[in-house]
């Protein structure tokens, strides 16, 4: 006697497929509609960031960080000035450190809006979704009036700031903070507590936080974990240390610790102390500063190397630089936060249904660009 | 049992609350609208001031533009550029800031500077460019830069630059002949030295 | 009854060539002309409905135009249109691998099944194609047709989404049948009457006579019946079968053009005669809500199709407000909700029949 | 038009059985029994019997038929399109089928069976509530009872053994 | 149809238990305590239901008294039955009894069956048995007396096996459950000889019948033996005794419930409602059978060690009493014993229970699972350590010794008297007074020796002795109250004369004539009995006297010692100890015989008729004529017996290859047989 | 259509193509489908003597009795051959014979 087995299955999810957020492809083992094992195969957007990096000098790295993570590129373009400061010990002045927390912060919103709301899509809530992007829009009209661009910015140098903020830009961000905040309720009222994601996403891809701990997950992933770990406490860089927020982890609200439900949760709170740092730091802001005071005429570091590491939207951004002493960088390796969480998607996914496996996918917020770079 | 019927309870609750959520959006529907009709309705550009002299100030990233009455070839865009898509040849000028009328080269810039080079090839590759505006900020003479720029009056925003054949997204701003024109001249000199 | 309607007619118009068979068939033919009809304007309404709606719903205008040309008509109106002859001179590909025969008997079998359903729907007192005996019994039987061609369709292409998304949706639409069918029980056995006009009948007089409001237990049997209609058509949050994140597109994977339409029109009237059977059911059909006011035949086709779309409109507002529910949940709510609660609900009318009835 | 109707409904009956136990492909015998279930169905009605019309739609092609094609499903390899099967005593089979259906035809030929011409019943359903309910009282137990008993019983083998 | 209140009182008396036992099976492990509550309490609700009836019956005191109410169950056209409730005295007293009893039962088992696996099991299955049995009682009708009479079947054969993980459970489940089907097939033979002559199953309409002499004779004789052996089944009467001891394999408060005051007195329930048509004839084999049982019981008890097996064999022996009664036509005093006994009996279950259990226990403790826990031989000296159980048990043991004062004194001296006056009448069947008195002599004897050996004297097992300590309240309270009720005092309300029948009893349950012409009237044995009653009265106080001074003067002073009693009775010992080989004599000449048979007529075949008859034959032939013989030989022999097994052998081998073990060929030869039937048919 | 002896013919012709299927096929569901058209012959004819044979109402019970037994038998032989499909990964009826001996 026995249940009826389905035989085994290969099924091939992606490269072309609505739920891999990108061109992602997922070799997946199902016995029924039973997972059995998933290996995911990277590389289809592969765009050799480590190696192009080597051929152009220091300043033209950074529109290559921007289509790394494309979702949150002010972050990436933050964790690479970042390292280089470092590297020439260079000190930038209030304002620009004040204004590249508030793009940061609004990064931060704009990729967790995207997030949760393709998260709901995942599991089949379609209008979440498309108000997040509506809101999102909101913040690249901001961006756009900062600096031209909607998505590829370029906007943070070494040393400064591309362009200093336009006239109007803080009332118009306070004005667009104002609106937002009733919308993240709005956007919690109707996705996080309804029963159906609840149960959809609760208990589901329980990712304990030893896993997470050695698997080198971070960000969000590693928060809802119950890991109380984010670079802008722990280690701050530029001026986090100034504000005032909380760091949101996961408590097994709905289910488990390090569910599903958690990872998406933890997002909506972030969202919430996005917005707190944001008026703390556009209140502070001095008004008087050349954001090009700092920087240099021709960027040419001394010989040596540089770690830095900064809390994206996804987690641990590291950039290692090493430099020869040319304007040309001998090596730039990138740590991605995006991939260790892809990583650890066949070890929590494993033994869940089909469906599930894609909300885990989902949950983990992963973005190609950076995992394959 | 009792949890049997409070998750049928919240079940309820919950996705009647989300429906009540959605039917505000339905009746209030004309208010939040946030889609624009394209063809007719067009983004807004964003006015933007810096709280420099110039009333308004454009750093829209659209496509590139050279003026090529300023451009004095002196290849700092080209270096800038990160993909290369940027191609400059440069013929040495029989004489310094003289305007030569066969190739409709300009002698001196708007800003006064004197070219001692003759542009005979600047190439823009548009489908290469990455919008990343690194050209614009080391150009000595502002001549190049995305459409909306400084001289944003001057060039209308636009970002409907599609085109049916893949070459014509290759913009060559050198003025026509001036390659040919240059050749002559130059070997006209030639023979002349010679 | 209609045919019989039609032929009396003709036979009377033409006294001369008058019980003609000829004259049968035309009066057999026209009701399904009409109905066809019916069902291609019908589905140009509830398409355009889905969308508007979506589209409000998630502060989007959905499609507009100013005027027939390029822009699909005035406020979109002309986009179903569009897309309807879009899909039919759309190039119909039959994978090279799949099982052709049932690959092309799948979407007639499911429009078979959605069409025959129409034919027991009444719109009035005498505005219904056939009149039978077992109406409601009828539409469930009938319904249950749609299964073997989603199995088929999953199955024929070929294709391993495919394959999920037809057995998904099997497993689905007999679970989901179960309480369904318990709800209408329920309301056979106040009306005592399988025939749809007499479960009309049962509810004259007005709002409050209506079945929903006949004791206290209907409301939970009308939203059961309700979710469970739902899940029948295969919309979300029980959409499992086509659920796109998942499944690509399901059972309709590897369908395209014409038959890909059918695909869509069948699950747009089934919708339509799910909804027509729960307006009957429960909302009083074709009767007016207030006694004696706008109860004429033209107006009970009002009500009727007011009601119906009614019940659309709402099965579109709950698709774009929810999650989709996962195969487990989907069973387990079926088989641990909604059957034990349907068959309370069946003994506990009962006893109200008996006790207060 | 009726006759013409009647004769339709009986060759698609029997022909499309014939391709229930002819057909080597098992999905297309189970198509073809859901015709001849449909057929039969149809013969009910100028029977008389619309009810039986009504449980023979939902319980042979909702519920039986599906069952065989999911019992189809679940028993070969699904991913590969072919299902087929093959026979065996195929001759001597068909030898005693046919004998069997002439000496059939034979007895239903030769018998004056006894005919009754009653007028149509309005509504059989309620007729038959009734005699279920009563006359009938007894067999409906055992049936449902069977029913019940076979669920089980279907459930039980189907069970993991744990 | 159910104008009086009764009825409504007998239909939850009915239905309670088992709404408890679908309840318990379905629910019982979810609920808390494992649902035993909701059993309690559904069995207490038809404790003060029945106390109700009873009490007014007793105001209203009409020995008349009977209502009735009944409903078609299966309408078959002419064949129709009913089932229906019927309500008189006797109904009332019987339901008091199960109900009194049950509940108790019920109380006892929370603390005895502590911690079983199957806890709310075992009071689904309780509730089960004490619906039939109520069933059973309130039957108007044959046929739904009969339903019932299964059910109680299933739900023993249920309760006896519980532990069925034993081996001798098991196995003593089935076995009572077959051997009561041998009842029954009588039982069912007598219900279809009467329907098939009367046309009806309810009483009344057969009481009807016979007294009309529509089945008379012959035919009524063999119904009435055929209904009494239904009663055999379950009251457990020789021959059909074997079950009872083994049944108590059960947990003992089952013992108490079923096998000594309920299920078993179902047997003498029946005898007493039927007794209206059992014929002269058929009371004569009802007598003997009772009295043989009552001595032969008795007999085996005396040397019974289990002291579980001494009370089931003591339960059979009193029930031979009772059917003896019958059988003599005081049914009133059968069915006044029943009553007695049901509450004695089921008290001394409860306190042996309550022994076990100690004893278990204490065995528990010193973690020894080879001792057996109901062998008396290893108990002794429990007086001082289980006081009350001692005392109830001692109260209960005088009233089955018919000790005066007690009230098995009371119902046992009836039936002796009535016995006595039986034989009065009939002198030639003498033997039935003798069972009776030898049977109170034995009676005497074993109780006494079974309470000597358990609590007095110097424990067996010193080691033990400390941890024997008295039983939770759970189970002292149904011993104390049970004990209690031995005494005469609650049987002779109205009169307390101790030394005489006469009480409510007697005039409620009054004996009504039989309806079989040519009978013996009850009456007349009344009349007789009051007559004998003094006589009877003094034999049996002399018999029980004796046998108690027997008990303690082998037991307590041991001045006959039982060693040589037995070694000295010979054959006679060995015989009771084994239960007259009763389960060996049926293995050796029933089961085994018919296993055998079949060997036996091949040897029979082969051996004797092949090898000596024929061959021998063809020997003599030979003798005779060489040619005869070997013609016999060759054609006789060889061709014809030979040849026909070796022919059927061949054809056997042959179509063996028919048998491919594919359905579908077995198909296609039904099939090809049918056609060639049919084509030989037509010709 | 008026006649008994079409509907008798028409379910002769049912069974013995039932019986064929039955006798024939290997594949366990298959034979199921055969049995099904037995059935379903056997349905006919009560269905046609309750209209011609007098039968009346009585005919649509068996009916009735008989499709549901049709239900249960499927559903307990699909349940076996799906239990023979995973003790010997074949359904065809001739290789079940462990019970030949």
């Amino acid at each position: 006697m026995g249940v009826v087995h389905g035989e085994e299955m290969v099924l091939n999810i992606g490269p072309q497929h609505p739920a891999t957020h990108g061109v992602l492809r997922l070799q997946v083992r199902t016995d029924g509609e039973v997972v059995s094992q998933i290996t995911p195969y990277m590389g289809y957007l592969h765009r050799c960031f480590e190696k192009h990096s080597e051929n152009v000098t220091y300043e033209q790295v950074i529109p290559f960080t921007d289509r790394c993570d494309y979702l949150s590129s002010m972050s990436m373009n933050f964790g690479y000035v970042v390292a280089m400061e470092r590297l020439m010990e260079i000190k930038v002045n209030d304002r620009v450190e004040h204004i590249r927390v508030v793009m940061a912060e609004l990064q931060r919103i704009a990729s967790h809006l995207l997030c949760t709301g393709v998260f709901g899509l995942d599991l089949g809530a379609f209008t979440p979704f498309l108000w997040a992007l509506r809101d999102r829009e909101r913040i690249l009209d901001l961006f756009e009036l900062t600096c031209g661009a909607r998505l590829l910015y370029n906007y943070m140098w070494v040393g400064g700031l591309s362009h200093d903020i336009p006239v109007g830009f803080v009332e118009s961000t306070f004005e667009f903070l104002d609106y937002f905040e009733p919308k993240v309720d709005e956007l919690e009222n109707i996705l996080a507590h309804n029963k159906i994601l609840v149960e959809r996403s609760a208990d589901i891809g329980v990712m304990p936080k030893d896993v997470a701990i050695s698997y080198g997950v971070t960000g969000p992933n590693l928060r809802a974990s119950g890991v109380k770990w984010d670079l802008r406490k722990n280690d701050p860089y530029s001026i986090y240390d100034r504000f005032e927020f909380d760091v949101p982890i996961g408590e097994g609200q709905k289910g488990t610790v390090g569910d599903c439900w958690d990872r998406f949760y933890v997002r909506i709170i972030e969202i919430r102390e996005s917005v707190k740092i944001i008026r703390q730091a556009l209140a502070s802001m001095p008004k008087e500063g050349d954001v090009h005071q700092s920087l240099p005429k021709k960027i040419r570091p001394p010989k040596g190397s540089v770690y830095a590491r900064t809390e994206t939207p996804r987690g641990d951004l590291g950039y290692y630089i090493e430099s020869d002493g040319s304007p040309i960088p001998y090596r730039v390796k990138m740590r991605s936060p995006a991939f260790t969480a892809l990583s650890v998607l066949d070890e929590i996914g494993a033994g869940w249904l089909l469906s599930d496996v894609l909300a885990i996918l989902g949950s983990l917020d992963i973005v190609l660009g950076e995992i394959d770079r | 049992m009792i949890k049997y019927f409070s998750d049928i309870f919240t079940a309820v609750s919950t996705i009647a609350g989300g429906m009540f959520i959605t039917l505000t959006h339905l009746v209030k529907a004309k208010k939040g609208i946030a889609t624009l009709q394209y063809p007719e309705e067009r983004w807004p550009r964003p006015e933007r001031n810096i709280g420099f002299n110039s009333e308004s100030y454009n750093v829209i990233r659209s496509r590139l533009h050279v003026d090529m009455d300023d451009c004095i070839g002196c290849l700092k865009c080209e270096r800038a550029c990160p993909v290369d898509c940027i191609k400059i040849e440069t013929a040495k000028a029989p004489e310094r800031g003289e305007d030569i009328k066969d190739v409709k080269h300009v002698g001196i810039t708007t800003n006064g500077t004197r070219k001692a080079m003759v542009v005979t090839r600047f190439d823009i590759d548009m489908t290469e460019c990455c919008y990343c505006n690194l050209c614009t900020y080391p150009c000595p003479e502002e001549c190049i830069f995305m459409t909306g720029g400084p001289n944003g009056k001057k060039h209308p925003i636009d970002y409907e630059f599609s085109e049916p054949d893949r070459s014509d997204l290759i913009y060559r701003f050198a003025k026509p002949g001036t390659k040919e024109g240059m050749e002559n001249i130059l070997n006209e000199k030639s023979k002349v030295e010679a | 009854m209609t045919v019989d309607f039609i032929f009396d007619g003709l036979n009377q118009l033409f006294p001369a060539v008058a019980g003609n068979d000829f004259f049968l068939i035309i009066a057999m033919l026209l009701p399904v002309a009409a109905l066809l009809g019916f069902i291609t304007i019908y589905g140009f309404g509830v398409i355009y409905s889905e969308i508007k709606v979506s589209s409000f719903i998630q502060d989007k205008t959905g499609p507009m135009g100013q005027g027939p040309g390029l822009h699909a008509g005035k406020w979109g109106l002309l986009q179903p249109v569009a897309d309807g002859i879009k899909l039919f001179i759309k190039e119909d590909i039959i994978p090279a691998s799949a099982d052709k025969p049932l690959f092309i008997l799948a979407p007639f079998l499911i429009f078979i099944g959605a069409l025959t359903a129409f034919i027991a729907v009444p719109f009035g007192e005498k505005i219904i194609i056939v009149d039978m005996n077992i109406g409601i019994f009828y539409i469930i039987g009938v319904g249950s047709l749609a299964v073997i061609a989603l199995i088929l369709a999953g199955w024929s292409s070929n294709n391993k989404w495919a394959l999920f998304g037809g057995m998904r949706s099997a497993a689905q639409i007999i679970s989901y049948e179960i309480p369904a069918g318990i709800s209408l029980v329920v309301v056979i056995m106040l009306a005592s009457s399988l025939n749809m006009q007499e479960i009309i009948a049962y509810q004259e007089g007005g709002l409050f006579n209506w079945i929903i409001f006949d004791n206290p237990f209907m409301p939970i049997v009308f939203v059961i019946f309700f979710i469970s209609a739902l899940a029948e058509t295969n919309r979300t949050p029980f959409d499992l079968p086509e659920s796109e994140s998942e499944l690509v597109a399901g059972f309709v994977t590897e369908y395209s053009g014409t038959r890909y339409a059918i695909f869509f029109l069948s699950e747009y009237a089934n919708m339509f005669v799910i909804s027509a059977v729960a307006a009957t059911a429960f909302l009083g059909g074709w009767q007016s809500p207030f006694e004696n006011f706008l109860n004429t035949p033209a107006w009970s086709v009002f009500w009727m199709i007011s009601k119906t779309f009614f019940l659309i409109f709402v099965m579109i507002w709950v698709r774009w407000t929810v999650p989709r529910l996962r195969v487990d949940q989907l069973m387990h709510l079926c088989w641990k909700v909604f059957i034990p609660i349907g068959l309370f609900n069946v003994f506990a009318v009962a006893i109200w029949i008996v006790v207060i009835g | 038009m009726a006759e013409i109707l009647f004769w339709f409904i009986a060759s698609l009956t029997v022909l499309s059985a014939a391709m229930v136990v002819l057909n080597n492909q098992l999905l297309y015998s189970a198509i073809a029994l859901l015709f001849t279930l449909f057929g039969v169905a149809g013969l009910y009605i100028y029977l008389w019997a619309d009810f039986i019309a009504g449980v023979q739609l939902l319980v042979y092609i909702g519920g039986i038929n599906v069952l065989i094609i999911f019992g189809i499903m679940l028993t070969n390899r699904i991913s590969s399109v072919r299902l087929s099967q093959t026979n065996i005593q195929q001759g001597f089979g068909g030898v005693i089928a046919l004998w069997l259906l002439i000496i059939i035809s034979l007895v239903i030929s030769k018998t004056p069976w006894y005919q009754v011409t009653s007028a149509e019943p309005s509504s059989t359903v309620r007729e038959v509530g009734t005699l279920l309910m009563t006359k009938y009282l007894l067999p409906f137990e055992a049936i449902s009872i069977l029913l019940l008993g076979a669920l089980i019983g279907a459930a039980l083998l189907s069970r993991e053994a744990s | 149809m159910m104008e009086h209140i009764f009825i409504h009182y007998s239909l939850f008396i009915l239905f309670l238990p088992l709404v408890a036992f679908v309840i318990q099976i379905f629910f019982g492990k979810r609920l808390p305590r494992e649902g035993d509550w909701v059993s309690i309490g559904a069995i207490s609700i038809t404790l003060v239901l029945a106390i109700n009836m009873f009490v007014q019956m007793l105001l209203d005191y009409d020995s008349d008294f009977s209502v009735e109410a009944s409903f078609v169950w299966l309408d078959m056209g002419a064949f129709n039955i009913r089932l229906g409730f019927l309500v008189d005295n006797i109904t009332i007293i019987m339901l008091l009894v199960v109900a009194l009893i049950s509940t108790c039962t019920h109380i006892f088992s929370t603390q005895y069956l502590k911690g079983d696996i199957r806890y709310s099991r075992y009071f689904g299955y309780l509730g089960l048995f004490t619906f039939s049995m109520n069933g059973i009682v309130l039957a108007n009708n044959l046929m739904s007396m009969y339903m019932f009479w299964e059910l109680v079947g299933v739900s023993s054969y249920l309760l006896i096996g519980h532990w069925f993980e034993k081996d001798s459970a098991a196995n003593a489940s089935k076995k009572a459950f077959l051997t009561n089907r041998v009842g029954d097939i009588g039982f069912f033979i007598g219900i279809m000889l009467i329907y098939s002559a009367v046309g009806s199953f309810a009483f009344t309409d057969v009481f009807d019948g016979v007294a009309s002499g529509v089945i008379a004779g012959t035919t009524l004789t063999l119904a009435g033996v055929g209904l009494f052996m239904g009663a055999m089944g379950k009251s457990s009467q020789f021959p059909l005794h074997i079950w009872l001891p083994d049944a108590m394999e059960g947990p003992t408060p089952v013992s108490a419930l079923m096998h000594a005051a309920t299920m078993v007195a179902a047997g003498v329930y029946l005898s007493v409602r039927i007794f209206p048509i059992l014929t002269p004839d058929a009371l004569l084999v009802v007598a003997y059978v009772g009295g043989f049982t009552a001595i032969f019981a008795a007999s085996i008890a005396i040397t019974q060690t289990d002291i579980k097996k001494v009370l089931a064999y003591s339960t059979v022996s009193q029930l031979g009493y009772m059917i003896l009664a019958v059988g003599t036509g005081v049914y009133t005093a059968a069915f006044f014993h029943l009553l007695t006994h049901a509450m004695f009996k089921a008290n001394l279950f409860y306190g042996s229970g309550s022994v076990i259990h100690s004893m278990h226990h204490a065995l528990h403790e010193k973690h020894d699972h080879e001792t057996d826990p109901q062998d008396m031989r290893n108990m002794g000296g429990f007086k001082d350590k289980m006081p009350i159980t001692y005392w109830s048990m001692l109260l209960s043991t005088m009233a089955i010794a018919g000790v005066p004062l007690f009230s098995g004194f009371l119902s046992k001296d009836a039936i002796l008297a009535g016995t006595l006056s039986f034989a009065m009448h009939h002198p030639e069947h003498f033997l039935l007074p003798l069972f009776g008195f030898g049977a109170a002599l034995m009676t005497a004897f074993y109780m006494f020796r079974m309470m000597f050996l358990t609590f007095h004297g110097e424990p067996k097992m010193p080691e033990l002795i400390d941890d024997i300590h008295e039983s939770p309240k759970e189970m002292t309270g149904p011993i104390v109250l049970l004990g209690a009720l031995s005494l005469f005092i609650w049987y002779t309300l109205p009169y307390f004369n101790p030394m005489s029948t006469h009480g409510w009893f007697t005039d409620l349950v009054v004996p009504k004539d039989a309806v079989v012409p040519g009978n013996l009237s009850a009456n007349e044995i009344e009349e007789g009995a009051h007559h004998a009653h003094y006589l009877a009265m003094y034999i049996s106080i002399a018999v029980a006297t004796l046998g108690i001074l027997l008990s303690w003067a082998t037991y307590i002073k041991k001045a006959v010692s039982a060693d040589q009693w037995s070694a000295r009775s010979g054959f006679l010992y060995n015989w009771s100890l084994n239960k007259y080989y009763f389960d060996e004599n049926y293995d050796r000449y029933i089961y085994q015989p018919t296993l055998r048979l079949a060997d036996k007529v091949a040897w029979i075949d082969w051996e004797l008729y092949d090898k000596y008859f024929i061959n021998g034959f063809g020997r003599l032939t030979n003798w005779a004529s060489k040619i005869t013989g070997k013609f016999d030989y060759d054609v006789i022999d060889q061709l014809l017996v030979d040849g026909t097994g070796r022919i059927s052998n061949l054809i056997g081998r042959k179509f063996k290859s028919i048998q491919t073990g594919k359905l579908q060929n077995y198909v296609l030869y039904v099939a090809a047989g049918v056609i060639i039937l049919m084509v030989i048919q037509s010709f | 259509m008026d006649q008994l002896n079409n509907y008798l013919f028409i379910a002769a012709i049912l069974f013995s193509l039932g019986v064929f299927g039955v006798m024939t096929r290997r594949n366990g569901i298959a034979v199921l489908m055969g049995v099904e058209l037995i059935l379903n012959a056997a349905n006919l004819n009560f269905i046609a003597f309750s209209r011609f044979g007098g039968m009346n109402l009585d005919g649509h019970i068996f009916g009735l009795i008989v499709i549901v037994l049709a239900a249960a038998e499927a559903a307990v032989a699909l349940a076996i051959v799906i239990n023979i499909y995973n003790n010997l990964n074949t359904i065809n009826v001739d290789e079940a014979s462990m019970m030949k001996e």
